[in-house]
C-alpha cells in the first residue's frame, strides 16, 4: 500500500495526463489510416478497389462511371488503397466524423476511353 | 441454506465481454456456474467461402481487437508454410516486435482490469495511463491503434525506420520505468494479495489435464510457451518462460506482469538484431493442402488449422484461440469461491470472448 | 501438404484418448472439416512438449460419436461446438447444450456443413 | 377498590377457566373469553388510578388465602411430580421431590407466623406488568379463538380440546396478575409455579411427540428454577425472618442475602430463558402460535425478569449485579447472532425474544434508575410488538403453510395486509422514533459505565437490526404490482393485530408522557428523549412518512420495469434466458452465513459462556 | 426559486451528466477497449461529468459496439427497453453501424439500427478515443433538439 | 427555539455542501490519477439529470424507501445542528440506511438483494464502533449531547485518539470507500453491479444522492467533533480526514465482507476497549 501512495501523490502532484480533447487536438499521426476519398477524376472504374475489400463495402459501375463507398461497413484497412492501379483512392489520416444518420459516399465521375483493365464489378447485394 | 441464482453477464460492467455465467451461491459462495457463450459468435471462419485467403487476413484480425496482429501472423505463417514461401528475415523480426508490443498492451489493459476487478480503480487508471504510450506507438508506426493491420502472406504491410525505432525505444524506456514502479504494488500489496492468493486454485497437473494455456498455465507453474517453438525470429532471440508456481490469481497477475516486462526486452532484442532488406515478398500460386500454425498469444497457445483446395478460397479455417482452451479450467475453477472472488477468477484467465466464440 | 496424423475408429477413439491422457498429454482441440455432404472429418489434436500428434477419425453424416469429454472435460466445449457446427452428435457429452452453445433457432442450422453452403462465384 | 379490582385480576381468570372447561360450546367460550379479555383490561385500566396500594385480602370466598396457597403449592408440586413420572423424567421427579420435602420442612418447621404485612402490593413495576398481562395477554386470546379453530381444522382431530386450551391461557393471566401483584415470597413461589405448570401444558397441548419432549424440557429447567427459588426464599426466611418483599427489597443491599438473592436471580434467569436455558423456549415453538406469543410477549419470559428488576434494589452496587449485567448483555448478544444464523420466522422471534430479554436483564442489573425505567419500558413495548409479530407469522403460517422467512419473500402480493402490519411490527421493533429503541437508548445510555456491557450492547444491537430489517426487506420484495387479492380475515384475527401495532405507535408517540410515568418523579433522571425532540422527531419523520407514502402512490403510475438482470432477456415472470435458451428461475435466498454462524455448534459455545457467565454471578454473590 | 429556473438547471443537466452504459454485442473488443481508453486519463470524459455507470436503470446513453448476432439482439432490446427517457443511443465502429466485415457471416444480423434506433454512428474500425467523445458530445445535442422538440410540440 | 432554528439551517446548507464535498472528492480523486476530473458541482449535474428522469418503478415500494431514507438523513443532520444527543442522532440515521436496504430489497433482482445483506452486514460492522466512539465521547463531556462536546476545553482528539481512527473505519464503511465499498461502490465495476443502488433509478436515485450527501455532512460533522474547541482545528481535522479517505479508497482494494466483518469487530474493538479502558481508568 505504501508504494501505491507514492503513486498516487507523484500522481497528484505530476501534470496531469488529460488531453482535453475538443479543445486540444494532438494532430493526427501522418501514415494515419482514415477515411477514404477518391480521386474520382483519375479513377478508372477497374472494380479492383471493390474486388479486394475485406468488407466488400465498395461498389464500381463502370458503365455509370460511380465510385460508391459505404464508410460504415469500411474498416478502414486500406486494402483498397493498396490495389487501386491508378492510385487515385487514398486515405485522409482521420476517420470519418460522426453522423446521425446513415451517410454514404458516392462519387461520379467520367468514363475513361480505355479502361486498362477488364474490371469485374461485383454488386453489392 | 438459502441458495441464490443469478446471472451474471452478458451484460455485466465487470465483463467487457458478454459472456453468461449462471451462478448459483449459497451464502455467497459459488455451489454451481454454467457458462453459456453465444453473444458474440459470428461465425467468421465460415467467411473462407466467400473472402479469398488474403482478405481473410483482414478477417482473422477482427477476430479480435487486443491480440489482432498476432492473429494475422498466426495466420500468414501457416499460409506461408503451406505455400512455401520464404519471408525476408526483417518482416519476421518486424513481426515479433509488432507481435511483443501487442502483448505489451495486452498485458497492461488486463492488468488494469484485473485490478478494477479487486476495485482498485486507480491502478487500473495508471495500468492504462501506460498503455496508451503503446497505442501511440502502434498508431505511429502501422496507421491504426488497435486493429494495426500489418501482415499480409509473404511479410508486412509496413516498415519502421530509424527514427522511429529510436523513438520506439525511448518510449520503452519510460514504458518500462513506470510498470517497474507498479512491481511492489502488484507483488507486494497487502490488500491485492489478500484478495488474489489462493483465490482460484489450479495445480499444474489440473492445468495441464484442463488443456490450460498461456499464463494460466504458466501461473500453475508449467514452463509452456509457443514462443519455444521459434516461429518468426524468436530463434535468435534470448527467451525464456515466465512461470510461477502457486497456480493462484496470484501467480497469474505476477506471471502477466513480468511478461509485461519481458516483452519490453524483448522488443529490445528484435530491434536491436534486426537486418536491413525486403519486408515482403511477392506470393504466387493459391493454397493447397492442410497445415496447422501455432504462436504464443498474450492469453497463450493460438492453434490455426487451414486447409486449402487450390483455389483462392480456403476450405476451412479452424481458430483454437487460448480463452477456449482456458474456458474449462474456469469452470473447474468457480465452484467453491465467494461471490466477491468471481470477477476475480474469471478475470484472472483474461477471458477474451471474441476470440473464443469467433 | 498434409499433416501426419493417426488414422481412428469409432469404436477405438476414446480408448486412444485415454491411453494420450495417461501419457500426460495435453488436449489441445479437435478440427471438424465437413469433406462432402455425407461426411465430416474429424481431428484429434494433442500436444506433449510442443510436439501435436493428431488422431483422424471420418464420421458419415448422422453417426453419433462417442464423446472424449468424460475423459478430458476440456473436450466439452468442443464438442459442443462441433455439434453446432457440423451437426455431429456427440454421446456420452459430460455438458451437453444441444445444438445452442452458439446458435439460436433464428440462425442458420449447422452452417459449416457443405450441404448448407451456398458458396459464392470461385475464382 | 384495590382489593376488589385485585379479586378480579386474579381470580376471574380462574373462574373463566372453569367456564372454558365447564361450558364445552364454541359461541359461549368466545363469549367468556372476550368477556374475561375485556373485563381484565378494565381492571388493570382502573387500578392505574389507584397504585401504588397493598392489601392484605385474608380469605377469599371464605377460605384463608395462604392456607389456599399453601395447599395448592403441595397440589402442584404433585402435579409436576405426576408429570415427572409419567414422561419418565427423573430429573424432574426428583426435582418435585426435593421441592415437596424442602417445602413441607419450611411451612411445618421455619414459618413462624410472624407480624402482619401486606400480601398484595402494587407500584409502578406491577402496575406496568398488569397492564401488558391484562391487555396484551387477552388480545392473544382473543386471536386465538379464530386461530385455534383453525388450527383444529388443519390438524383434522377429532374431539376439540380447545377448552382445556383456553382454560389454561386465561388461567396462565391470572396466575401472572397473581404473581406481579403479590408481596408475599409464599405466594410469589405458587403463581411461579403455577407458570411453570401452565406453560408446560401449553406447550404439550399438541401431543406430539417433538411437543412432548419440548415440553418436558421446558417442565425441568423450569421446575429447577423453581427448587432454587425455594431454596432461595428459604434462606432469605432464614436470614431476615419475613416473606414481606417489600420489607427485604427496602431494607437495601445486604451481603448476607446476596446469595439467596443470586439464587432468586438464578430462578428469573431461567424463566426468563437466559442463555443456556434458552433451548426451553426456542422449543416452545411446537406449540400453537397462541401458546408462543402468550409465552413470549407478556407472560411467562416477563415473570422472569420481572423477578429479578423487582429484586434489583436489593443488589444493587453490588458484585451480583453486575453479574446480571454481564449474562443479561451476553444474552443480548449471543442471541442475536444466533437470530442471524436462522431462516425459521418463529424461531427467529424467539431468538429476539430471549436476546431483548437479555437486555431487560442487563437493565436490571446495571441497576441505576434510569436503567431500571428502561427495563420496565422495554417490558412495555416488547409485550406489544412481539405479540404482535407472533400473531402475524402464525396468521401467515395458516395461510402459507410455512414459517419460513424465505417463503414470505414477496408476502406482500399474497397478504397485503397482513405484511403490512408484519413490517411496520418489526419497524416498531428496531426504529426509532418507537419505543423499543427510544428503549434501547436509554439503556444503552445507562449502561455507558460499564465497559463489557456497553461493548455487548453496541454489537448487539448492531446485529439486532440486521436480522430484523433482512426479514422486513423480503416481505416486500415483489417485482410486480400483479393482481394483488384482497385479504379476507376474521375481524377476530384482524382486531388484535391493529390493536397491538396501534398500541405500539401509540405509545411511541406518547413517549414524553410514558417515560415520566414509569420513572416516576425523582431527582436526575432527564428524560433524552424530551417532548421537544420527540416533536422534532415526530413532525420530521412524520412529514417524511407522507411525502414517502405520497410518492409510494405516484410510483403505482409510472413505467414499471424488470429487474436488472445482466440483460438477460426474460421469457417468463422471474425468470431468465440463460444456458441453452432455457428458462433459468431467479431464485432468491438470504445469506444466513451458515460458515459463521452454525446453530448447533455457537449454541454449545453460547450455553459454555453463558453458563461461566451464571456461575460468576452466583459465585459473585458469595 | 421560480420554477423555470429548476427546469433549466434540469435541462442544463441532461447535457451535463450522461451516464452511458456501454454493450459489447458481439464486439471483436478493438472497439471496446477504445471505450474503456475514453476513461483513462488520457481522454478521461469523467470531464463531461460522463460515468460508466454499467447498468442500464442508470444511463442515459447506450453505447453498442459490434455485430448484432441472434443470441444477443435480445440482450440488446432488453436493456435499451430498461433505460429511463430520455435517452440516447451510439452505434460504435463499423460492426455496430453497420456490421462492419462480417455482415455476411452466418450469426451477424447486421448494425445496431436493425434491433434498436440508433442515435448517432460513429465509424471506425477501431473506433477512435476521440471519436467516441465527438459521438458523445453530437448525441447531447440529438439529445437537446428532441427535447426541444417536444416541448415544441407539447405547446401546440 | 434556537436548536430548532440551528437543525432547520443545517437541513437547508448540508445537501448544498455535501454536494461540493462530494465533488470536490470526485476532482481530488481524478487528480491522484492523473486525471482532470469533472467539474465541481457535478454531482448537482448528476441529481438534477436524475431527478428529471422518466420515473420507472419496480415496486412502489421503492419510492417509500427512497423518500424515508432521505429524510431520516435530513432528520439526522438536523438533529446534529441542533446539538442533540449523539446516540439519538446515531439511531435516526440507522433509520435511513435500514429504509435503504428495505428498498434495495424490495426488488427481486441478486444483485439489490446481495447488495441489501451485505449493507446489512456493513451496518453490523460499523455501528458498534461508533456507539463505541459515543461512548468515548459521553465519558469524556459526561454527557451523550452534542453541546456538551463544544464546552469541553481541550479537543476530544488527544484523549480519544484511538477512537478516532476506529470512527475512521466506520468513515470508510458509510463513505463507501474502499476497501469497504461492498454492497455499493460509486462505480459500477463490481461483482454485484451497484448493489443496494442497482435497483433504485431516475427521481429515486438522485433522492438516494442527496440523502448520501447529508450521510457525507452527517459523518464530518461527527468527525470536526474531536477539535471542537476551535473552528481552524475542526476544519482541518475535518480536511485531513477526508483527504486520508481518498487516499484510502485509491490505495486498496475492495475486501469481501468476511475480512471486513472480522478484521472491523476485532481491530475496532481492541482500539476503542483499549482506548476506553484507558479513559475508565482515568
Ligand atoms: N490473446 C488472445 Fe485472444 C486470441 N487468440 C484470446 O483468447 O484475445 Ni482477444
Ligand atoms: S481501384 Fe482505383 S481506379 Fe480502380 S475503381 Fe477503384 S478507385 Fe478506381
Ligand atoms: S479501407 Fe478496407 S474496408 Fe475500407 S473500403 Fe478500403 S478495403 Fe474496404
Ligand atoms: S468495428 Fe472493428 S474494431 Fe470495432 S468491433 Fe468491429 S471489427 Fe472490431
Amino acid at each position: 500500500m505504501a508504494k501505491m501512495t507514492a503513486n498516487i501523490l507523484r500522481n497528484f502532484f505530476a501534470k496531469r495526463a488529460t488531453r482535453l480533447y475538443p479543445i486540444e487536438v494532438r494532430p493526427p499521426f501522418e501514415n494515419s489510416r482514415g477515411e477514404l476519398y477518391n480521386d474520382i477524376d483519375q479513377c478508372i472504374f477497374c472494380g479492383a478497389c471493390a474486388l479486394k475489400c475485406p468488407s466488400q463495402c465498395i461498389t464500381v459501375d463502370k458503365d455509370q462511371a460511380t465510385w460508391f463507398c459505404d464508410p460504415l461497413a469500411c474498416v478502414y484497412c486500406g486494402v483498397c488503397v493498396e490495389a487501386c492501379p491508378v492510385h487515385c483512392l487514398h486515405q485522409k489520416t482521420t476517420y470519418r466524423p460522426v453522423c446521425v444518420t446513415r451517410e454514404t459516399i458516392f462519387q461520379k465521375g467520367v468514363l475513361k476511353e480505355k479502361p486498362k483493365k477488364k474490371a469485374k464489378v461485383v454488386a453489392e447485394g | 441454506m438459502a441458495k441464490m441464482t443469478l446471472p451474471f453477464g452478458p451484460q455485466h460492467p465487470v465483463l467487457p465481454e458478454p459472456i453468461h455465467l449462471s451462478l448459483t451461491v449459497e451464502d455467497e459462495i459459488v455451489t454451481q456456474a454454467i457458462p453459456a457463450l453465444g453473444y458474440v459468435h459470428r461465425g467468421l471462419e465460415k467467411l473462407v467461402d466467400i473472402r479469398d485467403f488474403n482478405q481473410m487476413v483482414q478477417i482473422v484480425e477482427r477476430v479480435c481487437g487486443i491480440c489482432s496482429k498476432i492473429h494475422a501472423m498466426c495466420y500468414v505463417q501457416g499460409l506461408e508454410e503451406l505455400m512455401k514461401v520464404d519471408v525476408p528475415p526483417r518482416a519476421k523480426y518486424l513481426r515479433v516486435m509488432w507481435s511483443e508490443l501487442h502483448r505489451i498492451h495486452s498485458h497492461l489493459l488486463w492488468l488494469g482490469l484485473f485490478a478494477d476487478a479487486f476495485g482498485m480503480e486507480s491502478l487500473f487508471m495508471q495500468c492504462w495511463r501506460i498503455r496508451e504510450k503503446i497505442m501511440d506507438i502502434n498508431e505511429a508506426t502501422t496507421g491504426a491503434r488497435v486493429i494495426v493491420s500489418v501482415n499480409v502472406v509473404g511479410g508486412l504491410r509496413c516498415d519502421v525506420d530509424d527514427t522511429q525505432t529510436r523513438w520506439i525505444l525511448s518510449e520503452l524506456d519510460e514504458v518500462e520505468r513506470e510498470v517497474r514502479r507498479l512491481e511492489s504494488t502488484f507483488v507486494n500489496d497487502y490488500t491485492i494479495k489478500k484478495r488474489t492468493c489462493g483465490i482460484g486454485v489450479l495445480s499444474a497437473e489440473k492445468a495441464l489435464e484442463l488443456g490450460a494455456a498461456g499464463p494460466t498455465l504458466r501461473g500453475s507453474g508449467v514452463a509452456q510457451d509457443m514462443r519455444q517453438l521459434k516461429y518468426a525470429a524468436f530463434d535468435s532471440i534470448d527467451f525464456e518462460p515466465v512461470t510461477a508456481l502457486d497456480g493462484d490469481s496470484y501467480s497469474r497477475m505476477k506471471v502477466r506482469y513480468y511478461e509485461t516486462l519481458q516483452s519490453i526486452d524483448l522488443v529490445r532484442q528484435a530491434i536491436a538484431k534486426m537486418p536491413d532488406g525486403d519486408i515482403a515478398v511477392k506470393v504466387k500460386g493459391r493454397p493447397e493442402g492442410e497445415i496447422l500454425s501455432r504462436v504464443e498469444q498474450p492469453r497463450g497457445e493460438l492453434f490455426y488449422y487451414i486447409k486449402g483446395n487450390g483455389t483462392k478460397y480456403l476450405d476451412r479455417v479452424r481458430i483454437r484461440t487460448p480463452t477456449f482452451a482456458n474456458i474449462p479450467p474456469l469452470a473447474a475453477m468457480l465452484p467453491g469461491i465467494e461471490l466477491a472472488d468471481v470477477p476475480i477468477v474469471v478475470l484472472s484467465i483474461d477471458p477474451c470472448i471474441s476470440c473464443t466464440e469467433r | 501438404m498434409s499433416i501426419e496424423t493417426i488414422p481412428a475408429a469409432l469404436d477405438t477413439i476414446v480408448g486412444e484418448v485415454v491411453k494420450m491422457k495417461a501419457q500426460e498429454a495435453r488436449f489441445l482441440t479437435m478440427t471438424a472439416v465437413s469433406l462432402d455432404e455425407k461426411t465430416t472429418e474429424l481431428l484429434y489434436t494433442f500436444d506433449q512438449d510442443l510436439v501435436m500428434t493428431h488422431y483422424r477419425l471420418t464420421v458419415p453424416k448422422d453417426t453419433h460419436v462417442p464423446s472424449i469429454s468424460p475423459v478430458y472435460f476440456a473436450a466439452f466445449l468442443v464438442e459442443n461446438e462441433i455439434c453446432d457446427q457440423f451437426g455431429v452428435v456427440f454421446d456420452g457429452l459430460v455438458l451437453d447444450f444441444g445444438g445452442k452453445l452458439y446458435l439460436d433457432e433464428e440462425a442458420q442450422r449447422t452452417p459449416f456443413c457443405k450441404f448448407a453452403v451456398t458458396r459464392k462465384e470461385k475464382a | 377498590m384495590p382489593d376488589t379490582l385485585l379479586f378480579l385480576l386474579i381470580v376471574v381468570p380462574f373462574l373463566a377457566a372453569l367456564g372454558c372447561l365447564l361450558l364445552r360450546q364454541e359461541q359461549l367460550r368466545s363469549l367468556i373469553i372476550i368477556g374475561t379479555g375485556g373485563l381484565l383490561t378494565l381492571c388493570a385500566l382502573m387500578l392505574m388510578a389507584s397504585t401504588p396500594f397493598s392489601a392484605a385480602p385474608k380469605s377469599i370466598l371464605g377460605i384463608s388465602v395462604s392456607m389456599l396457597i399453601q395447599a395448592a403449592d403441595f397440589f402442584l408440586l404433585g402435579v409436576i411430580g405426576y408429570y415427572g413420572y409419567k414422561h419418565r423424567n427423573l430429573l424432574i421427579q426428583g426435582l418435585a421431590v426435593l421441592q415437596f420435602v424442602l417445602l413441607a420442612c419450611f411451612e411445618t418447621f421455619m414459618v413462624a407466623p410472624g407480624k402482619e404485612y401486606a400480601t398484595f402490593y402494587g407500584d409502578t413495576l406491577s402496575l406496568v406488568m398488569v397492564l401488558v398481562i391484562c391487555i396484551v395477554g387477552s388480545l392473544i386470546c382473543i386471536h386465538a379463538i379464530p386461530y385455534m379453530k383453525e388450527h383444529e381444522h388443519h390438524l383434522q382431530l377429532e374431539g376439540s380440546k380447545q377448552p382445556r386450551f383456553f382454560a389454561i391461557m386465561v388461567l396462565f393471566l391470572g396466575a401472572m396478575n397473581g404473581l406481579v401483584l403479590t408481596n408475599d415470597l409464599s405466594f410469589f413461589y405458587f403463581f411461579f409455579e403455577l407458570t411453570t405448570i401452565c406453560s408446560f401444558l401449553l406447550i404439550g397441548h399438541d401431543q406430539t411427540e417433538i411437543a412432548e419432549t419440548n415440553a418436558v424440557r421446558a417442565l425441568w429447567m423450569n421446575a429447577l428454577g423453581g427448587a432454587a427459588l425455594l431454596v432461595g426464599i428459604m434462606w432469605i426466611y432464614s436470614k431476615t425472618g419475613t416473606m414481606d418483599m417489600q420489607a427485604i427489597i427496602s431494607a437495601g443491599p445486604k451481603a448476607a442475602l446476596l446469595l439467596p438473592l443470586a439464587l432468586l436471580c438464578f430462578a428469573g434467569f431461567t424463566k426468563a430463558a437466559q442463555a443456556p436455558f434458552q433451548s426451553w423456549l426456542l422449543g416452545a415453538m411446537v406449540a400453537p402460535t397462541p401458546t408462543s406469543a402468550l409465552l413470549h410477549s407478556s407472560t411467562m419470559v416477563k415473570a422472569g425478569v420481572y423477578l429479578v428488576i423487582r429484586f434489583a434494589p436489593a443488589f444493587a452496587g453490588t458484585f451480583l449485579s453486575l453479574g446480571v449485567a454481564l449474562a443479561g448483555a451476553f444474552t443480548f448478544l449471543a442471541m442475536a447472532v444466533l437470530a442471524m444464523g436462522q431462516s425459521n420466522g418463529k424461531k427467529i422471534l424467539a431468538y429476539s425474544t430471549v436476546s431483548n430479554l437479555g437486555l431487560i436483564m442487563a437493565c436490571a442489573g446495571i441497576n441505576t434508575k434510569a436503567a431500571i425505567t428502561a427495563a420496565i419500558l422495554l417490558i412495555i413495548f416488547h409485550a406489544l410488538t412481539k405479540a404482535l409479530l407472533f400473531l402475524c407469522v402464525g396468521t401467515i403460517e395458516q395461510r402459507i403453510g410455512s414459517r419460513d422467512i424465505e417463503d414470505m419473500r414477496g408476502l406482500l402480493t399474497a397478504m397485503p395486509w397482513t405484511a403490512v402490519i408484519l413490517v411496520a411490527g418489526i419497524l416498531t421493533m428496531i426504529l426509532p422514533p418507537f419505543g423499543m429503541l427510544l428503549g434501547k437508548w436509554v439503556a444503552i445510555e445507562s449502561s455507558s459505565q460499564q465497559l463489557f456491557v456497553i461493548v455487548m450492547l453496541a454489537l448487539g444491537s448492531a446485529v439486532t437490526v440486521a436480522y430484523w430489517a433482512r426479514w422486513a426487506g423480503q416481505i416486500m420484495s415483489v417485482s410486480s404490482l400483479g393482481a394483488r387479492e384482497p385479504e379476507l380475515q376474521p375481524m377476530l384475527t384482524r382486531g388484535p393485530l391493529a390493536a397491538l401495532l396501534g398500541g405500539a405507535v401509540l405509545l411511541s408517540a406518547l413517549w414524553p408522557w410514558v417515560y415520566n410515568r414509569v420513572a416516576g418523579p425523582g431527582p436526575g433522571l432527564a428524560n433524552p428523549a424530551s417532548a421537544a425532540v420527540m416533536g422534532f422527531m415526530i413532525v420530521v419523520i412524520g412529514s417524511g412518512f407522507l411525502w414517502a407514502v405520497n410518492a409510494m402512490r405516484q410510483a403505482r403510475t409510472a413505467r414499471m420495469t424488470r429487474p436488472y438482470l445482466c440483460g438477460a432477456p426474460e421469457n417468463v415472470e422471474g425468470t431468465y434466458v440463460g444456458p441453452i435458451n432455457q428458462d433459468m428461475p431467479v431464485i432468491l435466498g438470504n445469506a444466513y452465513f451458515t460458515s459463521l454462524v452454525t446453530e448447533d455448534r455457537l449454541t454449545c459455545w453460547v450455553n459454555m459462556g453463558a453458563g461461566l457467565m451464571l456461575v460468576l454471578m452466583i459465585g459473585g454473590a458469595l | 426559486m421560480p420554477v423555470s429556473v429548476i427546469k433549466d438547471f434540469i435541462e442544463k443537466s441532461r447535457l451535463k451528466s450522461p451516464w452511458l452504459v456501454h454493450f459489447d454485442c458481439g464486439s471483436c473488443n478493438g472497439c471496446d477497449i477504445e471505450v474503456l481508453a475514453c476513461l483513462t486519463p488520457l481522454y478521461d470524459v469523467e470531464r463531461f461529468g460522463i460515468l460508466n455507470i454499467g447498468n442500464p436503470k442508470h444511463a442515459d446513453m447506450l453505447l453498442v459496439t459490434g455485430t448484432v448476432n441472434h443470441r444477443n439482439k435480445k440482450v440488446l432490446k432488453n436493456l435499451y427497453d430498461q433505460m429511463p427517457h430520455p435517452k440516447v443511443v451510439l452505434a460504435l465502429g463499423a460492426c455496430g453501424t453497420s456490421g462492419g466485415v462480417f455482415r455476411e457471416a452466418y450469426n451477424v444480423v447486421g448494425g445496431v439500427d436493425k434491433v434498436i434506433p440508433v442515435d448517432v454512428y460513429v465509424p471506425g474500425c477501431a473506433v477512435k478515443p476521440e471519436a467516441i467523445i465527438d459521438g458523445v458530445v453530437t448525441a447531447l445535442g440529438r439529445l437537446a433538439e428532441k427535447r426541444a422538440e417536444a416541448s415544441a410540440s407539447a405547446k401546440e | 427555539m434556537k436548536s430548532l432554528f440551528l437543525a432547520l439551517i443545517g437541513m437547508a446548507v448540508a445537501p448544498v455542501v455535501g454536494g461540493l464535498v462530494s465533488g470536490l472528492d470526485r476532482i481530488l480523486t481524478a487528480r491522484c490519477q492523473s486525471r482532470k476530473g469533472p467539474p465541481l458541482i457535478q454531482p448537482f449535474y448528476d441529481a438534477a439529470k436524475l431527478w428529471g428522469k422518466e420515473v420507472t418503478a419496480t415496486n412502489p415500494w421503492q419510492a417509500f424507501c427512497a423518500v424515508m431514507y432521505l429524510v431520516a438523513a435530513a432528520a439526522s443532520v438536523g438533529l446534529l445542528c441542533a446539538g442533540s444527543d449523539l446516540l439519538l442522532i446515531f439511531f435516526v440515521q440507522a433509520v435511513g440506511a435500514v429504509f435503504l436496504v428495505m428498498g434495495a430489497y424490495a426488488v427481486p433482482s441478486p444483485y439489490s438483494q446481495i447488495g441489501a445483506q451485505r449493507e446489512l452486514l456493513q451496518m453490523v460492522a460499523y455501528e458498534p464502533l461508533i456507539i463505541l466512539t459515543i461512548v468515548g465521547i459521553r465519558l469524556m463531556t459526561g454527557s451523550f449531547r452534542v453541546d456538551a462536546v463544544f464546552a469541553l476545553d481541550q479537543p476530544l482528539l488527544f484523549k480519544l485518539p484511538l477512537l478516532f481512527l476506529v470512527l475512521g473505519y466506520a468513515l470508510t464503511i458509510k463513505l463507501r470507500k474502499s476497501p469497504f465499498d461492498i454492497s455499493a461502490c460509486h462505480h459500477a465495476h463490481q461483482e454485484i453491479v451497484r448493489g443496494v443502488y442497482t435497483e433504485f433509478s431516475g427521481p429515486y436515485l438522485a433522492l438516494i444522492e442527496i440523502a448520501h450527501w447529508y450521510e457525507v455532512i452527517l459523518v464530518l460533522g461527527l468527525v470536526s467533533l474531536f477539535w471542537a474547541t476551535s473552528i481552524a482545528g475542526m476544519i482541518l481535522l475535518v480536511a485531513a480526514t477526508y483527504a486520508a479517505e481518498i487516499l484510502v479508497d485509491n490505495v486498496s482494494s475492495r475486501m469481501t465482507w468476511r475480512w471486513m466483518l472480522g478484521s472491523v469487530w476485532l481491530s475496532g474493538l481492541v482500539l476503542s476497549g483499549i482506548n476506553l479502558v484507558w479513559l475508565y481508568a482515568r
